[in-house]
């Protein structure tokens, strides 16, 4: 049954799937009730689940990590909504010191069943604290899952999975991607964690990109098709953990990669997994991994500064020409 | 602080209508050039609460600081900003406040002492607080002003400056312009107790009154701020106020959360502009073709700036990299250890 | 919640005698450990605060839920915890409460319903608000402490949850220990205003009791506690009490901040034990030979639980990555993506 | 003039010589004043300059944090004292999301000249919030500096310009280095950003330590030596900026490099350094280059499990060995 909906719609089928399956599961942000979220992905739960499993918070983003902490250590399983992941900022002891360590600290007594439904991206001309993509951060800090979908369909399977999950998952989905559809089978769909989904196959170069950056790549592969380099496109789907096997053999295939996320490059996501290849495919590389992330500034407002600090299907293009022919 | 030359009344009074009146207008012109698509993202339109940025912002000198809010162009405006600055920074040029960097939410006018908008709701409070400590020890008599939403309560940043503003008696006023709503969802049902009782519980003098009149806002932030500068500070003032317009631009459905009877309401009943207006002409201090004639110059003035803010230039591309920091021409060079 | 079999008065008297005594021997072993340079690190002493940890937790049921603070092992002892699993904690042993990965600052008792020590100052307060939420919702009859000092009142996180706890109505009570310091400064110089006031200005019923008085603190919480159950919550208390030793074990010199002759006064006056000890002789609950008595019991199962604990394992170096995920043996190969 | 003195004097120092020379410089923290703050660095300044310039907070990291980023902005410069590393989570929204994008998103109007001093490092048996070494979060945001002191001579050379710079700054001191000497000039130093300390040259292999694993790196060496392994040792100083050029050209000459460094491993520092070497210095490296950070894992409390987490000499030395012997 081929069915196509947006990134939005399959969020909130997980909600009314994962909350009709289990009462313990609650959602817990900002005008997430009545109004279904200012993204809309929300809409109708409240109405079905009522306020006590469906609540709206006041403007108090560490006050609600918190409590979600809490409410996850005793029987439930919060779905937290942090509107923009620019405001990971804010809760970052709740999630960092609290929520990534309980179970840790505690010897394993303690369990923090919690998802973090979030969002990155930039393009939006949102300025420079609605713009970031700083999932880097929380991956660096262990304890904490990271999922980075970059369509509906993986969006719903690994949402459900998280919110099974017994740990605290922080899902960034890219805000430029809400309204993108994709084909999402109705009903149940469970994705791993640490499974890399290979999106076309190549044996020129391996490019990987990570949630919005995974189009880029797919369409920098076509690009370079019509050159006649054939790319293989790598999307990891979670960055914690990784699936490092499926990158790196790729890699020591193609003898050549380049890693594309949408966070800052400096000290992000694209120095680990770009360094894992470096290390681990070492004696098949033909030429230096090649890195690219968001410019190292604060994204600027102007749309003619902006559109400048994200890599788009030509820059990708372009550095695959380059590595191909050994200019680099 | 620099001191406002001596005025009659009658010219202050007709000054903070011109300020309103400009507010409105600059937010009916920044509404039309989001619906016809020529404004990049989205923005939160200050239309109604005029009356509590000028009033409050007439009270201060130009040296006296503000700290702005998500819903800012009218603190901005009242602060001193001019037109096509601010037309030019809403679609991010070049000459704009900000050279197109900022935008609509991180409008700064630091010549004006305006240190900012802010797009993380109750972002500027520690900013502000931090203003009044440096006038403290600098030694200057400059007041701060810290504009915020009665969402921005919920936020605990707040409790943690009002403590420390309260135990060092710092120079700031707390603004809290309670337009009934965050975002979707009516302020009874995101703040509990009372938001004045919760200054006061700090040690805080804490005032209610009419955000949409701006005479009275005015007297009362005129007090509170020459008070503040003998060292008599912290305040808190909460305004009861209204927002005509969505959260955002481009919240057009409304009625799940609140009705168009009340917007009528308000509208018809409290406007600042309206209401100043009729005392204006019953105290004979303009004439309703005065006003009109006030009101057509600052549309002409508005329409002509934001004609000329579509047609000027982006910043260049090499700004890409400029003012990430100070002192350093481009950042990508100096961040892998390229010259100093 | 489940429920304690029916006791005589005289009972809960005693045992409220003898967890006060516990907390006190487990602290002066604790000190001497340091002393002895037997622990690791440093540890924050409960010695002098004992009244308001058992006044508290005696109130509560094993399934009603607490958070507690870096100075944590009162409220752990007063929980329910025994002396062995908390010294080997202490210790690093693989037998601690949390197999020693947690430490003093960490130790957390799920089984009887403490969700852990925090070394975050305020740290725990969302989580206690959250154990509320979650007992609403899951219509479970449990109420939660929350349990942080004067200096955590500072925290912006406590008027976040407690706003949300007043708005939604949750039964919880914060506990605030005004021991009258935060490490090395006096209450009054980081606290504007009333402690009380704030959580009242959130519409909070707050009260202020004699945290030294055991059954004076006991009395109000098993009132509030049963009001919480039906629905009458939250509640806040601010309990006055004294902490003998330094901010931490290592802190030897403090008369900069406070005096000699203050801590002596105290403790010849105001102690806990000392005092309900008199009053349980005088009440002829308990002759000062059964007091005594019980006193070396005390010591000496102390005393055994100690030698335990330093004879003990530590954890086998293969745990160093367990428990970093639930369900996942160990952290290293899962986070490189080997089996899942 | 020789003359040794402890890492916590070095800070000493600079607070007194700093705050005669510019008046507009102020202390703000936690127990800064009569107290001379829980590690006893600040003892003595309030005595002279007095409770308006030294100034205790009540524990609100985000609000005093928050407080000197206004302070920055409008005539003084806050030198902020975060009690331990750890707590930069609290202040992540006030340093991250203001302090280091006022002066972009104002298009060069504000600027914020401030210091945060704050620490990292495990093995003092503080548990898994008092013992994190997260100066990657900080690196991975533009508009903050990151400085990672080695020694009492940097700390002081590196603070002093730190509180003269224009920018927010936020050094790392390591905690257990505290009381650590070095020789340390009297009066004036300044050490400039972006520039590496090569402190041992040698020939076979790069060692890359920041921090606390410089002096790892140093013993490593010396033990190297021993097998007749010539180890070239490179403490970069800062990471933001980060002086690439002297780490490159140091691995175009040994042709192998490890990169030590105390975060934990996983999307942290030694993952962006080690990128930049792989891609700069690919055609002249004969092995991959190494990463050691801190293991993933919160940092335990016990004793037998802390020391476990974190890079040792002898770790450093037999990885060395294993790659001079092209074992890897
Ligand atoms: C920390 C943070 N949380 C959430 C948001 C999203 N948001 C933007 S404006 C707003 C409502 C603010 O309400 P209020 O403070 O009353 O100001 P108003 O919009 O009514 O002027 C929200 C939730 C934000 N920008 N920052
Ligand atoms: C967020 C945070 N800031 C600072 C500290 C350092 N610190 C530990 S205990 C303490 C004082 C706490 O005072 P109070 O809350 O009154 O508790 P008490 O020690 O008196 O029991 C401080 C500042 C910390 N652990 N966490
Ligand atoms: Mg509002
Ligand atoms: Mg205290």
């Amino acid at each position: 049954m081929s069915r196509q909906i947006t990134l939005s719609k399959a969020i909130n089928e997980v909600m009314f799937e994962e909350m009709r399956r289990d009462p313990s599961v609650i959602l817990i942000g900002e005008d997430v009730a009545e109004a279904g979220h200012p993204f809309k992905f929300f809409a109708g739960l409240v109405e079905e689940f009522g306020t006590d499993r469906v609540i709206d918070t006041p403007i108090a983003e560490p006050g609600y990590m918190g409590i979600a902490v809490g409410a996850a250590m005793t029987g439930t399983r919060p779905v937290v909504d942090l509107m923009f992941g620019d405001f990971l900022y804010l809760v970052m002891d709740q999630l960092c010191n609290q929520a990534a360590k309980a179970h840790y600290m505690s010897g394993g007594k303690l369990t923090v069943p919690l998802v973090v439904n979030t969002n990155l991206g930039a393009t939006r001309r949102s300025a420079a604290q609605h713009s970031q993509s700083i999932h880097a951060l929380v991956a660096h800090i262990p304890g904490v899952k990271v999922v980075l979908p970059s369509n509906a369909h993986d969006a719903k399977g690994l949402m459900k999975t998280a919110i099974r999950d017994d740990n605290p998952v922080v899902i960034f989905n890219d805000k430029m991607m809400y309204n993108d559809k994709a084909e999402v089978p109705d009903g149940e769909l469970l994705i791993p964690f640490g499974v890399a989904n290979v999106l076309r196959e190549g044996t020129d170069i391996t490019l990987v990109g990570t949630s919005s950056m995974v189009g880029v790549c797919a369409t920098a592969a076509e690009m370079l098709e019509d050159d006649g380099i054939s790319a293989e496109v790598i999307d990891p789907r979670t960055i914690v953990p990784l699936d490092e096997a499926t990158i790196v053999n790729s890699v020591k295939k193609t003898g050549r990669a380049i890693v594309v996320d949408e966070g800052h490059q400096s000290f992000g996501v694209t120095a680990e997994i770009a360094s894992r290849i470096a290390d681990k495919a070492f004696y098949y590389l033909d030429a230096p991994v090649q890195r690219m992330g968001a410019m190292d500034v604060p994204i600027p407002f102007s749309p003619a500064l902006e559109d400048l600090t994200v890599p788009t299907p030509e820059g990708v293009a372009d550095r695959a020409r380059a590595l191909v022919r050994g200019e680099i | 602080m620099a001191k406002k030359p001596a005025q009659t009344n009658a010219d202050d009074y007709l000054r903070m209508y011109r300020q309103m009146a400009k507010i409105r207008a600059f937010e009916d012109n920044a509404n039309r050039l989001y619906l016809e698509a020529k404004m990049p993202g989205l923005t939160h339109m200050y239309s109604g609460e005029e009356a509590v940025a000028v009033g409050i912002c007439e009270a201060l000198g130009s040296t006296d600081k503000i700290t702005s809010t998500h819903r800012g162009h009218g603190h901005c405006m009242a602060k001193g900003a001019d037109f096509k600055q601010m037309f030019c920074e809403l679609l991010g040029k070049a000459e704009g406040y900000c050279r197109g960097k900022g935008g609509s939410m991180h409008i700064a006018d630091q010549d004006n002492g305006n240190l900012g908008a802010n797009a993380i709701v109750g972002g500027s409070m520690g900013i502000a607080t931090g203003a009044a400590l440096s006038a403290k020890l600098r030694g200057s008599k400059d007041v701060t002003v810290c504009f915020f939403g009665d969402g921005a309560t919920a936020q605990g940043l707040m409790y943690e400056v009002m403590n420390m503003a309260a135990l060092w008696k710092l120079p700031v006023i707390y603004a809290c312009e309670n337009n009934g709503y965050s975002e979707y969802t009516r302020t009874d049902e995101i703040a509990a107790g009372s938001i004045t009782a919760r200054a006061e519980a700090f040690g805080i003098e804490a005032h209610k009154v009419d955000g949409q009149d701006v005479l009275a806002v005015n007297k009362l932030t005129t007090d509170l701020v020459a008070r503040a500068r003998k060292g008599e500070g912290p305040f808190f003032i909460e305004l009861e106020t209204y927002r005509y317009h969505g959260h955002h631009v481009g919240d057009i459905n409304r009625e799940y959360y609140r009705t168009k009877k009340e917007e009528a309401d308000w509208k018809k009943n409290r406007d600042p502009i309206t209401n100043f207006g009729k005392w204006l002409t019953k105290e004979g201090i303009a004439s309703a073709d005065d006003l009109a004639a006030m009101d057509a110059e600052i549309k002409d003035e508005a329409k002509a700036a934001v004609d000329y803010a579509l047609a000027a230039d982006y910043p260049p591309e090499e700004e890409v990299d400029a003012h990430v920091f100070s002192g350093v021409a481009h950042a990508r060079p100096y961040l892998s250890g390229d010259a100093a």
